[in-house]
């Protein structure tokens, strides 16, 4: 773990990412209390709609008259906590079949590996919206379809790291001392394997704040007036070319948080890959 | 007799995470011309390195600090990288790596990947009156299937347009020797060229090489952590330990007689001579932090005061080698 | 620099286009925007506010019942296909339309068998309707006159020509449609017909092609008509974009006003939507003028009927409701009283990608919230909220939606609103039951003459607000962005100044 | 070879199947009534309740997947119910303006991912690698629709050199339809004008798609081309005197670009879904904006029939990946 | 020595991989252990020897357990323990064990060695945390580490280190019988010395019998009692480790005493023993295996593999040469 941050510590780019995503953190923690206007969560003020920014209204306001500044503060937890749930169920329902699959073979790995090719070709829209109507359309049904739809990423993966590691030596080893086939898979082939799902999560957690924003912008997914950020960039494109400042600051928000996710996971796979640790 | 390679008082650093480390301390060799130079050392001490730094390939981070190599009375270490590759590298320097399984390129055909090099390297690549384009392709294709059919390959013909792991192991080490040999150097550099083969494979191709020096006129410098190895190649034999080389001479002289004590313990070791298995205690001093001194000091059974001062200075040896031990100095 | 498409004879359109190209499958605004051009109708309705003036048809007359209605046609009405136009094709018309039952035959189905409608001689139309239906004659100019001889050879197996009219034209208005000029939601291409019945004398530079280009994002279509590669958006152009439009020196946005009216449905068959003390809580909490003048820029007018306020039948002197926290709060105590379960969390359905609405919700959960309602704001898609619609138990709490004009006539707002035969249609799905409004409705469909139908509606329309089902908000001002060479538009409700053969292209 | 195709042909059908089979239940759930579509704004109940009939849709599910199946092995794809086109014809129309845009897209992600990616893996962690990095991951980051909007202002507002929208400008002349591919069948009518219009309207929207993709083939090329340095075969090259340029870009290069040609696949998909936006913005006729039509009417035969076609895509894309990878290394090939 | 050997292999025959699949390329079956019968007493070490891929390796997993046999007959001091499942097959031969060829690959880079040595303990029952870390400390000490290693991780150990921590960890399961996969390949000669030194150091000390896996014949002929020689899967001579060294009788064994390479120096180089490339496993031919590399080939050879059959007390040979060589050695013998 420590030689993992000190390898870290001297890849910039992910320094910066590590940084960022903490920021959000600690926003996603603290929004309430760091937000100027915690109110504009849910109040509309009619009166100043669709200001520019300004020393009282950093960011501008929007087409409620929300300021947009308190707004993005506020929609940092709602993205981090869209992100962590699809991915963590992803990798959920994902790392198990992955196993399985992998370190089974024969036809239950065959028909495995079949369904996660089924499921990678259903369009991610028609799901969403399926799901949206048997749980009524919400963000719950958005997280859960889209957990539905990136599982298969995570099988793939997990799938091909596990057939590598069961031909590996020490899996072989451990058959050799007597280790039963859960101790092999849970406590040696699954941390091994982790690596780059680890990355591939972080990643995944850019990914799920923009594809989210898409199905809200459909009607399945955040619900006004939540304070979304991807829910606020479709809002805003009404307003556009105009008020700018309503589609370019959310924006900026998931630019940043999604930048931040996958600049730590590139670093992390530099330094996980044991491929290319060995060049340092 | 000017040696085809000198190297003299090579030191080499490279930059790590821990901080710099001196992988070649003081190298000192020289091959004359005609012969088969025998570089062993055991796994760490600095081979390859010692043969990046002579081909000019060292890895990022990797400095010479001090120290000179001379090449048919150049000095390599002044070159540019795009003088290395233009007048010494494959043209007159041919190079034969160590594990011919992983040499290759797995995508290219075999013969794509011999035909590049003689495209830039072979004798008359640079020649304006020579055949030029396919003609000269054609004349690079028949040399390098002469050159393989010397060196046993089956098939020669159809070689070229296979793929590396179409051949065994043995054929594919039989290939790189070809290519090494493909632009006519002056001379070879092998890295411990037989370590990833069975010992009958291993067998056959050193007594290809041996054949090839004869028939070739070619001087060879053989690394290799396999003594046996070099009693059966060369005629000169350098021992390398810690990025230093402790002893050096002709190979029946120091085999016969070691100086050196670490040449000496180490020759113990081999299970030819060994009366028990015992090893040599302790270990190889880490190139982050060398002990001041004689680097072998620590593990030596002669170890006296004198051994910690300094660095000894090369000595001659009665067997005739010159040995880097205070006993000699 | 600018990037201007047109040339001097070539109008670009942003209009939506419909869903496919045959009117008598389809009908809802972009198809009355494309049949006014491709087509013509026996009555058109014109002008603003519109008027339902004599367009193939010279006259008609109808017997006193209202049974039989006869239309006289003109004479040297030419298809595009060169063949004239006689009384049989109006028959083929009215019987493909009514074969085929789809959107546009809503108001016909019930009134009209198709062995009614006869050919008297080349130029006379007849029908002989079931029962007397007051809004026929308002539904007439719905009906797009097709030209059969270009049908028939494309029909298969007795389809009506269904599939080859959804992407072609065989009408006889204006505009012809050229050729594989047609691509479903994405362009339509049309060229001035120079044998149109009624001449082009009127317009010296008329628009010789028109080429339709729906525009799906606002931002785009405000880009487009500021560099000039569209003569005009469509007519739904957010009030946020007006000013930046109008400074510009390419393009302005024209403001009419249309029948087009903003209703928050609520079901009152869910409690607490069944109590009426609930019903006016909810009525109350709505900001209005907010609304209309922040929101909408003022372009809307405050329409407290469950009707256009612009259109006959409405009893002026009723009052609706305001915006009035304390008020509502009265009612809300009163509902409580009456047990009605004003703490269940209600839902309000809108359609996500409608700015508006969803705005609208998100002014309205705000006031809410401040008298104790919670009120969620559910995103939801058009085609599954009027599916959910079909049933009182699926129907929303709450949900937002427009009624738009397919025919001028108090029938289609209040009467398919509120008379609980249509129960089961998306119209009626406040699941509103008075049996006196049915009787008054039921009263003013049967009968003819307008001046003995608008007491009735009047009276029905007092009883509805009384009942408060729904919130009425406001009719529609539609706001058109145009480029400055675009002359002589007119506009009318129905077809929402789509109607080319009135525009010139100055420059 | 042949066969390794074929059979990867053939195990694709039960995917297929299986695909088909759980959208058709998928979207069973979905309450849009197709007939209540069919029927239009102002239909009465009657006429819904006969529609539903005259399209079995009150018969069993299984009956009516039977018979959809049925359907789709003769390659009726049925009727749009939002359009009452047939959905073949429909797409048909849609899928070359889709493909056009998306091989585009993937091109300039190739053609500019693939040496950025290796320039990066070459400076690894040094300022270009870590420039490179950044930029690569803000393609990825950034909202699509916002860049879009922004090269819309620039190059189409303020600079003036590309068209802001559609496919071809209203004013030119259609050629005739012969691949559907507006380019393709421009030279094929000889109308340079159409050409190049066709080609300046493809440019902002390829450009806009081509920005996730390009992220995703930097970062795989630039690891695999870490991974191939590593390897002994490029120490021994360089020893043996092979020239820099041709050492890096054909030599590492051929090995290092596997990865990226398995993205390229799994991009695919991505592509086709991710044009739902950069389809919107720059209204270009392609598949996205008619699966979000069929959506937001619920077309319950489009979205199966695009569902079909992603995935028939999506596996024909796959395969063609496999065969790539068999050209690229020898290796895989025989052990087909 | 007692009469029962410890571990008796009768005919055993091990089958390796094979595929045949819809319309896919069918790959063979390799034959990797062919009627392979080895006796082992307890106490003595038995050393294996062949080129690289005849199978050795496949033999020792087969002998564990880890690999399934086609066909013969494993005995552990007299009991059958073949015939059965993977895992019952391993678990009734818990008091044989293997140190694999690459020591540094056979432990979980993820796990600290403390925790490693520890975990087969937990496997084989033994509950108590602080029995556990108590003599996973004696057994690093006793293979000469020491008892800071456990905190460390594999990767921060030298090749030496790891072979030890290798014995260690099967130690620690009280094995009776050690197959030791080329425990000193890739190891510096002073490192091997010390490796060896304490495998003979363990052997006396914890009383084990090995089966030495090996292609070192200067290692072999030192460290054993009796060598088994093995080409293609099957043992081509076997015997007292002096006699076969001294008196190699098969061709094969001929030829690796003839290539290895010795301190002693350059032997007279003239035509090698030595021809041709180590044979390919998935070539079947119905005679001797050695056929096309022997010098002294005959005709016989091609038509049937030869037997082992002794030619000397405890010395076995399969070779028709050799068999004809020794009848004719006994009658040149009686004419004596
Ligand atoms: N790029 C590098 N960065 C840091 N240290 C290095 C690098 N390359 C080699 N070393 C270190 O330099 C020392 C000598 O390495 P070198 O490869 O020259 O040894 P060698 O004698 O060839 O060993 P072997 O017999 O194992 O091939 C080793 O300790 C090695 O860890
Ligand atoms: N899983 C497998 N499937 C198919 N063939 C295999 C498999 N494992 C090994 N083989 C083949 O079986 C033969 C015997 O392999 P084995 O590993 O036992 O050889 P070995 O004598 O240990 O070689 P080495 O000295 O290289 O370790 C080889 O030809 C190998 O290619
Ligand atoms: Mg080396
Ligand atoms: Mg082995």
């Amino acid at each position: 773990m420590i030689h993992i941050l000190r390898k870290l510590s001297r890849d910039l780019p992910a320094m910066l990412g590590l940084g960022i995503v903490l920021f959000v953190l600690v926003l996603a923690i603290l929004g309430p209390l760091l937000a100027p206007y915690p109110e504009d969560a849910a109040a509309s003020h009619l009166t100043r709609r669709l200001r520019p920014p300004s020393a009282a209204y950093p960011f501008g306001t929007d087409n409620l008259g929300r300021d947009i500044f308190s707004r993005v503060i506020l929609g940092a937890r709602g993205a981090l906590s869209i992100a962590l749930t699809v991915v963590s169920t992803a990798m959920l329902i994902g790392v198990p079949l992955g196993l399985i699959a992998g370190y089974r073979g024969g036809w239950v790995s065959e028909g495995i590996m079949r369904v996660t090719d089924v499921v990678l070709a259903i369009p991610q829209l028609v799901l969403a919206l399926a799901l949206a109507q048997l749980m009524s359309p919400s963000l719950e049904s958005a997280m859960l379809a889209l957990s539905l739809t990136y599982w298969p990423f995570f099988t793939r993966i997990v799938y091909a790291e596990t057939r590598r590691l069961s031909a590996s030596l020490f899996v072989d080893a451990l058959r050799g001392i007597g280790a039963g086939t859960s101790r092999i898979v849970f406590l040696h082939i699954l941390p091994n394997a982790l690596s780059p799902v680890i990355v591939r999560a972080t990643i995944g957690l850019g990914f799920t704040i923009l594809v989210a924003a898409v199905l809200g912008f459909l009607g399945m997914g955040a619900t006004p007036p939540a304070p979304d950020w991807g829910l606020a960039i479709a809002e805003s494109r009404t307003y556009l070319p105009r008020a700018w400042w309503y589609a370019t600051f959310p924006g900026l928000a998931i630019l940043i948080t999604v930048m931040g996710f996958n600049l730590l996971g590139d670093g992390l796979r530099d330094i996980v890959d044991p491929r290319i640790r060995r060049s340092r | 007799m000017m040696p085809v390679l000198s190297v003299r008082g090579l030191k080499v650093s490279i930059r790590t995470d821990e901080g710099m480390a001196e992988i070649l301390d003081d190298v000192g060799l020289e091959l004359e011309r005609g012969r088969i130079l025998g570089v062993v050392g055991e796994s760490g001490c600095g081979k390859s390195t010692l043969i990046r730094a002579i081909m000019g390939i060292l890895p990022r981070g990797a400095t010479i600090d001090r120290g000179e190599v001379w090449f048919e009375g150049e000095n390599l270490l002044a070159f540019s990288e795009a003088e290395l590759n233009d007048q010494v590298r494959s043209s007159r320097i041919g190079f034969i790596p160590q594990d011919p399984l992983l040499a290759l390129n797995p995508v290219f055909k075999v013969g794509t990947q011999m035909l590049e090099v003689m495209r830039w390297h072979a004798p008359d690549a640079k020649d304006p009156t020579g055949p030029r384009g396919g003609a000269r392709r054609k004349a690079h294709v028949a040399r390098l299937v002469g050159l393989l059919r010397r060196m046993q390959v089956p098939d020669p013909e159809t070689a070229l347009e296979r793929y590396p792991h179409q051949f065994s192991g043995g054929q594919r080490q039989r290939l790189l020797i070809a290519a090494a040999l493909a632009c006519a150097p002056g001379l070879v550099i092998a890295d411990e060229p037989t370590t990833a083969l069975d010992v009958t494979t291993q067998h056959q191709i050193l007594l290809l090489l041996r054949e090839l020096v004869a028939e070739f006129g070619i001087s060879l410098m053989f690394v290799t952590h396999d003594f046996g190895v070099v009693a059966e190649l060369c005629d000169d034999l350098c021992v390398i330990y810690a990025g230093q080389t402790v002893e050096k001479g002709p190979v029946q002289a120091i085999l016969e007689a070691p100086s050196h004590p670490y040449t000496r313990a180490l020759l113990a070791c081999h299970p030819d001579r060994a009366t028990t298995f015992l090893g040599i205690p302790g270990s190889v001093p880490s190139p982050l932090a060398r002990p001041p001194g004689c680097l072998f000091a620590p593990r030596c059974t002669d170890a006296r005061t004198l051994c910690l001062a300094g660095r000894p200075p090369q000595g001659l040896a009665p067997s005739g080698a010159e040995v880097r031990c205070v006993q000699f100095a | 620099r600018t990037a201007s498409a047109a040339d001097a004879s070539t109008f670009v359109s942003g209009f939506g286009l419909p869903a496919n190209l045959d009117p008598h499958q389809v009908y809802d605004v972009p198809m009355q925007a494309m049949m006014l051009n491709a087509y013509d109708n026996l009555y058109r309705y014109q002008n603003d506010p519109p008027q339902i003036v004599p367009w193939l048809a010279e006259s008609h007359t109808v017997t006193p019942d209202g049974l039989v209605w006869e239309f006289k046609l003109r004479s040297g009405i030419k298809f595009h296909d060169g063949s004239p136009m006689t009384s049989e094709d109006v028959v083929y018309s009215f019987r493909r339309m009514l074969a085929l039952g789809l959107a546009p035959a809503g108001a016909f189905l019930k009134i009209l068998k198709p062995e009614s409608v006869t050919a008297v001689d080349p130029l006379t139309v007849r029908f002989k309707l079931e029962t007397a239906y007051a809004p026929f004659f308002a539904a007439i100019p719905s009906i797009s006159i097709v030209n059969p001889r270009m049908i028939e050879p494309n029909v298969k197996s007795g389809d009506w020509g269904k599939s080859w009219l959804a992407s072609n034209g065989a009408g006889s208005g204006s505009y012809r449609i050229v050729p594989a000029g047609y691509r479903p939601l994405e362009y339509l291409d049309m060229e001035i017909f120079d044998d149109h019945f009624m001449g082009w004398a009127h317009n010296p530079k008329p628009v010789r092609k028109l080429a339709c280009r729906p525009t799906r994002e606002t931002s785009t279509r405000v880009l487009a008509l500021l560099n000039g590669s569209l003569d005009c958006t469509d007519n739904n152009l957010p009030a946020d974009q007006v000013a930046q439009i109008n400074a510009s020196k390419i393009a302005y946005v024209q403001k009419d006003m249309v029948m087009r009216i903003f209703i928050i449905r609520m079901n009152n068959t869910k409690p607490p939507f069944d109590n009426l003390n609930a019903r006016l809580c909810f009525a109350h909490a709505f900001n209005y003028m907010g609304f209309i003048n922040d929101i909408l820029g003022g372009y809307a007018t405050r329409d407290p009927y469950p009707m256009p306020d612009n259109l006959w039948g409405i009893p002026k002197d009723a009052k609706g409701y305001d915006y009035d926290l304390k008020k509502a709060k009265e009612y809300y105590a009163k509902a409580v009283a009456q047990g009605a379960p004003m703490k269940r969390p209600v839902e309000l359905h809108v359609q996500s990608e409608n700015e508006q609405s969803v705005q609208g919700a998100q002014l309205f959960q705000s006031d809410l919230a401040q008298i104790g309602i919670n009120m969620k704001v559910v995103g939801n898609i058009w085609s599954n909220l009027t599916a959910a619609a079909a049933k009182p138990d699926t129907t929303p709490d709450m949900w937002v939606h427009w009624v738009s004009t397919y025919f001028v006539d108090p029938e289609n707002w209040v009467g398919q609103m509120y008379d609980s035969q249509f129960h089961g249609t998306w119209k009626a799905s406040a699941y509103y039951k008075n049996p006196e409004v049915d009787t008054l409705l039921r009263k003013a469909r049967t009968t003819i003459k307008q001046e003995d139908r608008e007491p009735l509606y009047q009276e029905a329309i007092r009883k509805i607000m009384a009942d408060s089902p729904d919130i009425w908000v406001y009719n529609s001002m539609q706001l058109q962005g145009l480029n400055k060479r675009v002359k002589g538009r007119r506009f009318c409700t129905v077809g929402q100044g789509a109607e080319m053969r009135w525009i010139t292209l100055d420059g | 070879m042949l066969r390794f195709v074929l059979r990867r042909c053939i195990l694709v059908l039960p995917s297929l199947f299986g695909l088909l089979l759980v959208t058709f239940l998928l979207i069973r759930v979905v309450p849009s009534d197709p007939a209540m579509a069919l029927a239009g704004d102002a239909a009465t109940p009657e006429q819904i309740e006969r529609l539903r009939q005259q399209y079995g849709l009150d018969r069993p599910i299984w009956e009516q997947f039977a018979v959809y199946v049925g359907k789709v092995a003769t390659l009726d794809l049925g009727e749009s119910a939002f359009s009452r086109r047939p959905v073949a014809v429909d797409i048909a129309q849609r899928l070359p303006a889709t493909l056009a845009l998306t091989f585009c897209a993937l091109a300039i992600s190739v053609f500019v991912g693939v040496p950025l990616g290796v320039i990066a893996g070459l400076t690894h962690n040094a300022w270009p690698d870590y420039l490179l990095r950044v930029f690569s991951v803000l393609g990825i980051a950034v909202a699509a629709f916002w860049f879009a909007i922004m090269l819309q202002l620039l190059f189409s507002m303020e600079l003036g050199w590309l068209p802001l929208r559609g496919e071809l400008s209203p004013t030119m002349q259609r050629p005739p339809r012969v691949t559907g591919f507006m380019v393709v069948d421009a030279l094929i009518a000889g109308r340079f004008d159409v050409f190049t219009d066709a080609l300046r309207h493809l440019v902002l929207p390829a450009v806009t798609l081509s920005l996730g993709g390009l992220a995703t083939i930097v970062r795989f090329t630039r690891a695999g081309v870490l991974d191939t340095l590593q390897q002994d075969f490029v120490f021994y090259e360089r020893a043996m005197g092979y020239r820099r340029r041709r050492l890096v870009w054909i030599y590492v290069l051929r090995n290092s670009v596997t990865a990226t040609v398995t993205q390229i696949g799994l991009l695919f998909g991505g592509l086709i879904a991710g044009g739902v936006v950069v389809e919107a913005i720059f209204d270009w006729p392609g598949i996205g904006s008619y699966t979000v039509q069929a959506i937001l009417t619920g077309d319950r035969q489009v979205m199966l029939a695009v569902t079909l076609l992603v995935g028939t895509v999506y596996a024909v894309v796959n395969i063609l990946i496999d065969l790539v990878h068999g050209l690229l290394d020898p290796r895989l090939m025989e052990r087909a | 020595m007692s009469p029962v050997p410890i571990l008796a292999v009768r005919d055993l025959s091990v089958r390796l991989g094979g595929r045949k699949g819809f319309l896919q390329r069918t790959i063979l079956p390799v034959q990797a252990v062919k009627q392979v019968s080895l006796d082992l007493r307890a106490g003595e070490i038995l050393s294996l020897v062949g080129e690289s891929g005849c199978g050795k390796t496949t033999l020792g997993r087969t002998i564990l357990g880890l690999q399934r046999e086609s066909a013969g007959e494993i005995l552990l001091e007299g009991r059958t323990v073949s015939g059965l499942a993977p895992e019952a097959a391993r678990r009734a031969r818990s008091i044989v064990q293997y140190a694999h060829q690459d020591a540094g690959a056979a432990l979980d880079p993820w796990w600290s060695i403390g925790r490693t040595l520890e975990e087969g303990l937990l496997i084989h029952g033994v509950r108590n945390a602080s029995e556990r870390r108590d003599r996973v400390a004696a057994m690093l000490q006793a293979v000469g580490l020491d008892a800071t290693s456990a905190r460390r991780y594999p990767h921060e150990f030298s090749g030496g280190q790891l072979r030890r921590l290798a014995l260690a960890r099967i130690l620690l399961l009280q094995p009776r019988v050690l197959i030791l996969d080329e425990p000193t390949s890739g190891l510096d000669m002073s490192v091997q010395a010390t490796v060896l030194n304490l495998l003979l150091e363990l052997r006396e000390r914890f009383a084990l019998t090995y089966l030495f896996i090996s292609h070192d014949l200067s290692v072999v002929e030192r460290l054993s009692d009796r060598v088994a020689i093995m080409y293609l899967g099957r043992i081509v001579e076997s015997g007292p480790a002096k006699q076969v060294f001294a008196q190699p009788t098969h061709p094969y064994t001929r030829t690796l005493l003839a290539a290895a390479p010795r301190l002693t120096g350059r032997r007279a180089s003239g035509p090698s023993l030595v021809r041709g490339d180590p044979p390919n496993p998935t070539l079947v031919l119905p005679g001797c295996a050695f056929f096309d590399r022997c010098p002294v080939a005959m005709p016989v050879c091609q038509e049937a593999p030869p037997r082992l059959e002794p030619v000397a007390p405890g010395h076995d040979v399969a070779c028709y040469g050799a068999f004809i060589e020794q009848t004719a050695s006994i009658g040149a013998k009686r004419r004596a």
